[in-house]
């Protein structure tokens, strides 16, 4: 330091974080590398502070020392590369859509209309799910606080809010529904319906299970790869298709719009657990073992809804059908991720 | 039984120091070693601090340790000075009558 | 027909917790995550936040907030603008980059933990929210830093800073890790939201944009006058935590904010006392250090937290002797050890400058300005040899900041005073008696080293000035010098000159 | 003021009609204005209220009370928003109401 230090301006185009890059960094890269400096290299600790403190004990416990292991997670890349701008010019513009569709509807009276089984069909299996999707959003957030990745906990950041959207639109049919019809229970017997209805039971525990699911991958992959596609293909789409069916467009519409959520989150998960597999092989029996333990659970938390929704539906629809849709709807989402042959094309691709 | 040494038998030991130079805005590291005298670790503070912050005086520097002022040809092991111990280094500047 | 009125179908959406019975409720929330304590559990049903925001809307305003922002961007990133901006100014936005950006992100994990484990539902939604608004802070910051890289290799520090071990950085990652991202929720709503939010990032985000608008800087002070916007809403998160636990558990209320309160205190004498008192031209200064503080701090803040029924922090005194001293020892001490810097610190102690300084501050030339003028000489002898350290500065144990706190004796004089402390058959030191107290009050830090300590042990090799830069992180082309020696030093050519270092000469 | 209470507006082209119907919306209370160049300080005591209504006469009738928070970088006292209007409050007052609403 007894010298004045020399300055040789060496231009630089982007962050040094980066590297010697011959390809400039995208916005979405440029805004989204390396933010988290919990995850810094050369750190003692996750935290600043007494190395044997619980903050940081749980961080090595939980993320640093999780099953689920890469050699780069800031490899990792969201497929829709979203930033925090692109988030919300896309859903300011879903939420228009939403908006549209409901003033439509209100203006129309179509909930005056809806037959007495239409009614009963949203009050069972509708809007309960504000509950089942506040604990989904809990779980995301923990998978963002605790993701290896800001690459991750970004994507987790936005997927956390997605399920607030969700419950806000359910929440907002609720009033609606409850104004329509005030003797139909709706907006006062959810709650008792998700604590203690037996079609409700197995995806309340699924969730609670999954909220104490501490270790970060698994969390991961309970929600993002397990849950949360079995219950959106009941939840959304089957749920959906029955509204259709019976001439409940607005249900319909709703949970068409809000499965853009869901294929957005399918996407990045899928993403991620190929990168897994792709940087360490090994993963592949981590995933496995979660992979199958969270399906028992989802398989009988989509049968539960399955006998709901039979119920309702004077027997229109099996509870076994039901549920083997939603399993297939799983399955579809981890088509050959744990098939070794894959390998080389996720390789390739992550 | 072997007898034994004193700490003026041992090799010098490193005693890292946090020191403050008389007016100085800051405290400081300063490394000395057990067999430093009180006019070489006074020196050793000044080193940073005298002529580059604090203007230098043509006085005696003398050091101050748990407010006792120290000779300065004791050493920093029978001072009994211990690493991480804090120090003053001030001038000693005559009282004027 | 219109839609439904927020206030007709919210309720639903912050009503969403149920009694657990597949796990227990305390598997759930545990209790170090969360932080209950002496407050009943069902006690948090009544937590309700009064700066109501739907998810609509939230998108649709902030959608609005970004288009603005951006606008200015560009309209700005065509003109010379940033070339003609004072090179103090410059470092005042290297420092807020590489200080603030990252800092940002860990906010992120504090929301994104708090709506996770926040104690009601309607909490953490309102941190669902949070954790956005902080993503967007990260991201807007990062890349508006990111834009200046081509021009001076010292921005690359906006990302770059918060992963290397400088001592600035050290220094602000136990603070942020302390009370962001490691502690319970209860704490962390009263430390972050409450007590940063409402209280210390205003200064930096609002009053320092005064300062930016006054310096040209359009699109930064547009920059954090928008993410101040977010941080009045999720800051409400804050509010009715306080409330609640200031029922049932005064004395730990009192203690969370008095502890976050002198944290930030300290770290805002760091960074935002010298951008604001120095860095900022002088003709641009709206206000100083301590007026701002006073406006923002020391009015609106205490009078917050005496309505809430806590009381000033038991250090206040200290703490406000410390207004007229602490920012200006930051200063030199930036000033001399500015190789370990990614800016380019300016002294700002020409004679102008220091009749304001003398103004603002009435014991600032007899506490700094003898100390300044032996530098002024150095320099002015071509002694810049002597105005570069050789040794580190002792770092506190608690907030790991220089100690350079001079306090008055009752004779009058100044002095730089110990304030250390027997723990475990060790000696720590620290800058102040507030530190020493927090210290010995949670023992937080206990194990955890400074940069002295680090050093010490041989963790820094080699143990030299370049062992040292090395494991700060800091590179040729980044490292700070002063960005312009004749402007502070011309008023004082040619005076009488003793007593000054020889070191040029020998 | 002994309680000072409302909102730190940052500057831009509307704060002068933001302060004129501020000012429309509580005729009784005495409207402090602090010009701070790059913010704007609009306080009075205890409690302050703006809505919509008076907003959008300002500010044209699409102006959405959402979209007051874009101008807002700070405020003093509690801020109680609803789709018609913002309130600003001091803990006390709110504190004390709050007590009655339950009691």
């Amino acid at each position: 330091m007894t010298e004045t230090p020399a300055r040789k301006p060496r231009p630089r185009r982007t962050f040094s974080a980066f590297g010697d890059v011959r390809k400039m960094p995208s916005e979405y890269e440029i805004m989204t590398h390396a933010q988290n400096w919990t995850l810094r290299e050369n750190r003692t600790s996750a935290f600043e502070q007494n190395p044997s403190s619980a903050p940081n004990l749980w961080f090595l416990t939980y993320r640093d020392n999780s099953p689920l292991q890469a050699q780069d997670w800031d490899a990792y890349r969201d497929p829709d590369s979203l930033t925090y701008r692109a988030y919300v010019n896309l859903q300011s513009e879903a939420e228009a859509k939403v908006a549209g569709v409901l003033e439509t509807h209100a203006e129309a009276g179509s909930d005056a209309q809806l037959p007495a089984g239409s009614v009963a069909l949203l009050g069972h299996l509708f809007t309960p799910t504000r509950y089942l999707c506040h604990g989904f959003q809990q779980v995301e957030a923990y998978i963002g606080y605790m993701a290896p990745s800001s690459y991750i906990t970004n994507a987790a950041a936005f997927c956390t809010a997605d399920f607030l959207r969700r419950v806000t639109n359910v929440a907002y049919r609720t009033r609606e529904l409850q104004v329509a019809w005030p003797d139909s229970g709706i907006g006062s017997a959810e709650r008792s319906l998700w604590e203690t209805h037996d079609g409700w039971q197995p995806a309340r525990k699924a969730v609670e299970y999954a909220l104490v699911s501490y270790d970060w991958g698994e969390a991961f992959t309970a929600l993002n790869l397990v849950l949360a596609p079995t219950l959106d293909d009941v939840l959304l789409t089957q749920l959906g298709q029955v509204a259709k069916g019976n001439g409940d467009d607005l249900s319909w519409l709703l949970t068409s719009l809000l499965a853009a959520d869901s294929r957005r989150r399918d996407r990045w998960s899928r993403q991620l657990a190929e990168l897994t597999i792709a940087q360490r092989p090994d993963n592949r029996a981590v995933l496995d073992k979660w992979i199958g333990r969270w399906s028992q659970l989802a398989d009988d938390a989509a049968h539960g809804l399955g006998q709901l929704l039979a119920s309702l539906t004077e027997g229109a629809v099996r509870a076994d059908d039901v549920a083997a849709h939603a399993r297939a709807a799983r399955e579809r989402h981890l088509a050959s991720l744990l098939d070794p042959a894959s390998d080389e094309t996720t390789a390739a691709t992550g | 039984m072997t007898q034994e040494l004193g700490a003026q038998d041992l090799a010098p030991q490193l005693v890292p120091l946090n020191a403050i130079f008389a007016t100085d805005f800051v405290q400081i590291l300063v490394p000395v070693t057990t067999a430093n005298t009180m006019q070489e670790v006074a020196a050793a503070v000044a080193h940073h601090v005298e002529g580059r912050r604090v203007r230098a005086q043509p006085f005696e520097k003398v050091v101050i340790h748990n407010g006792k002022r120290l000779p300065a040809d004791m050493t920093v092991a029978a001072a009994g000075i211990k690493p991480l111990d804090h120090i003053a280094v001030e001038y000693d500047i005559p009282e004027q009558s | 027909m219109a839609l439904l009125k927020r206030e007709e179908w919210q309720g639903f959406v912050r009503d969403v917790d149920w009694s657990y019975s597949y796990v227990d409720d305390s598997a759930v929330f545990p209790e170090w995550h969360c932080g209950t304590g002496k407050v009943p559990r069902e006690a948090w049903s009544a937590w309700e936040e009064d700066y109501k925001v739907s998810y609509p809307e939230y998108v649709a305003t902030q959608r609005e907030k970004e288009a603005s922002a951006y606008a200015v961007k560009s309209a700005l990133q065509r003109s010379t603008t940033f070339d003609h901006l004072d090179e103090g100014w410059k470092s005042a936005t290297k420092m807020h980059f590489g200080g603030v950006a990252l800092v940002e992100y860990a906010a992120v994990l504090a929301e994104l933990k708090m709506a996770r484990f926040g104690l009601n539902g309607a909490w953490r939604n309102m941190a669902t929210f949070g954790q956005l608004d902080e993503l967007r802070h990260a991201q807007i910051t990062t890349f508006f830093g990111h834009e200046f890289i081509g021009k001076d290799a010292q921005y690359d520090w906006t990302q770059k800073a918060f992963h290397t071990n400088d001592w600035v950085l050290i220094s602000l990652r136990n603070l942020f890790d302390g009370m962001m991202i490691a502690p319970n929720v209860v704490d962390l709503a009263i430390e972050l939201p409450l007590t940063f939010e409402t209280g210390f990032t205003n200064l930096q985000f609002v009053a320092l944009a005064s300062d930016a608008l006054e310096s040209g800087d359009v699109n930064f002070a547009n920059m954090i006058s928008s993410i101040q916007t977010d941080e009045a809403r999720h800051s409400q998160q804050g509010g009715p935590t306080l409330e609640i636990l200031v029922e049932h558990d005064p004395v730990r209320a009192q203690w969370v904010i008095d502890k976050a309160f002198w944290g930030s205190a300290r770290a805002f004498a760091a960074l935002t006392g010298p951008a604001m008192d120095y860095y900022t031209p002088l003709e641009h200064r709206k206000q100083s250090y301590r007026e701002f503080m006073e406006e923002w701090i020391i009015d609106q803040f205490v009078h917050t937290i005496e309505e809430y029924g806590l009381k000033k922090p038991w250090y206040w005194d200290e703490f406000m002797r410390g207004l007229d001293i602490w920012h200006h020892g930051l200063q030199m001490g930036l000033w001399y050890w500015r190789p370990t810097l990614w800016w380019r610190p300016k002294a700002g102690v020409s004679k102008d400058e220091r009749a304001w300084l003398a103004e603002k501050y009435p014991n600032w030339e007899k506490v700094f300005g003898d100390k300044w003028d032996v530098l002024i000489d150095n320099v002015n002898a071509n002694n810049l040899e002597a105005t570069l350290p050789e040794t580190l500065p002792w770092l506190c144990s608690t907030c790991h900041l220089p100690a350079c706190n001079a306090t008055q004796s009752r004779d009058g004089t100044w002095r730089v005073r110990d304030w250390s402390l027997q723990y475990d058959g060790r000696t720590y030191h620290f800058c102040t008696n507030g530190c020493r107290q927090i210290f010995w009050k949670d023992r937080d830090n206990v194990n955890h080293q400074t940069l002295i300590d680090r050093f010490l042990a041989g963790q820094i090799q080699p143990m030299d000035v370049g062992g040292i830069l090395g494991y700060m992180g800091l590179t040729p082309d980044v490292m700070g010098d002063d960005p312009d020696y004749e402007a502070w030093t011309k008023d004082y050519v040619g005076r009488p000159v003793e007593g000054i270092s020889l070191a040029a000469q020998s | 003021m002994k309680n000072p209470v409302g909102p730190v507006l940052s500057m831009c082209d509307e704060v002068e009609q933001v302060i004129a119907a501020i000012e429309d919306d509580n005729p009784g209370t005495d409207i402090e204005v602090i010009d701070r160049g790059a913010y704007v300080r609009v306080q009075g005591e205890n409690e302050i209220t703006v809505t919509q209504q008076t907003l959008r006469r300002y500010l044209g009738a699409d102006f959405e009370i959402r979209s007051f928070e874009t101008m807002m970088t700070a405020f003093n006292g509690r801020a109680i928003t609803t789709s018609d209007a913002i309130t600003w409050q001091s803990v006390g007052l709110r504190k004390a109401e709050k007590k009655a609403a339950t009691s």
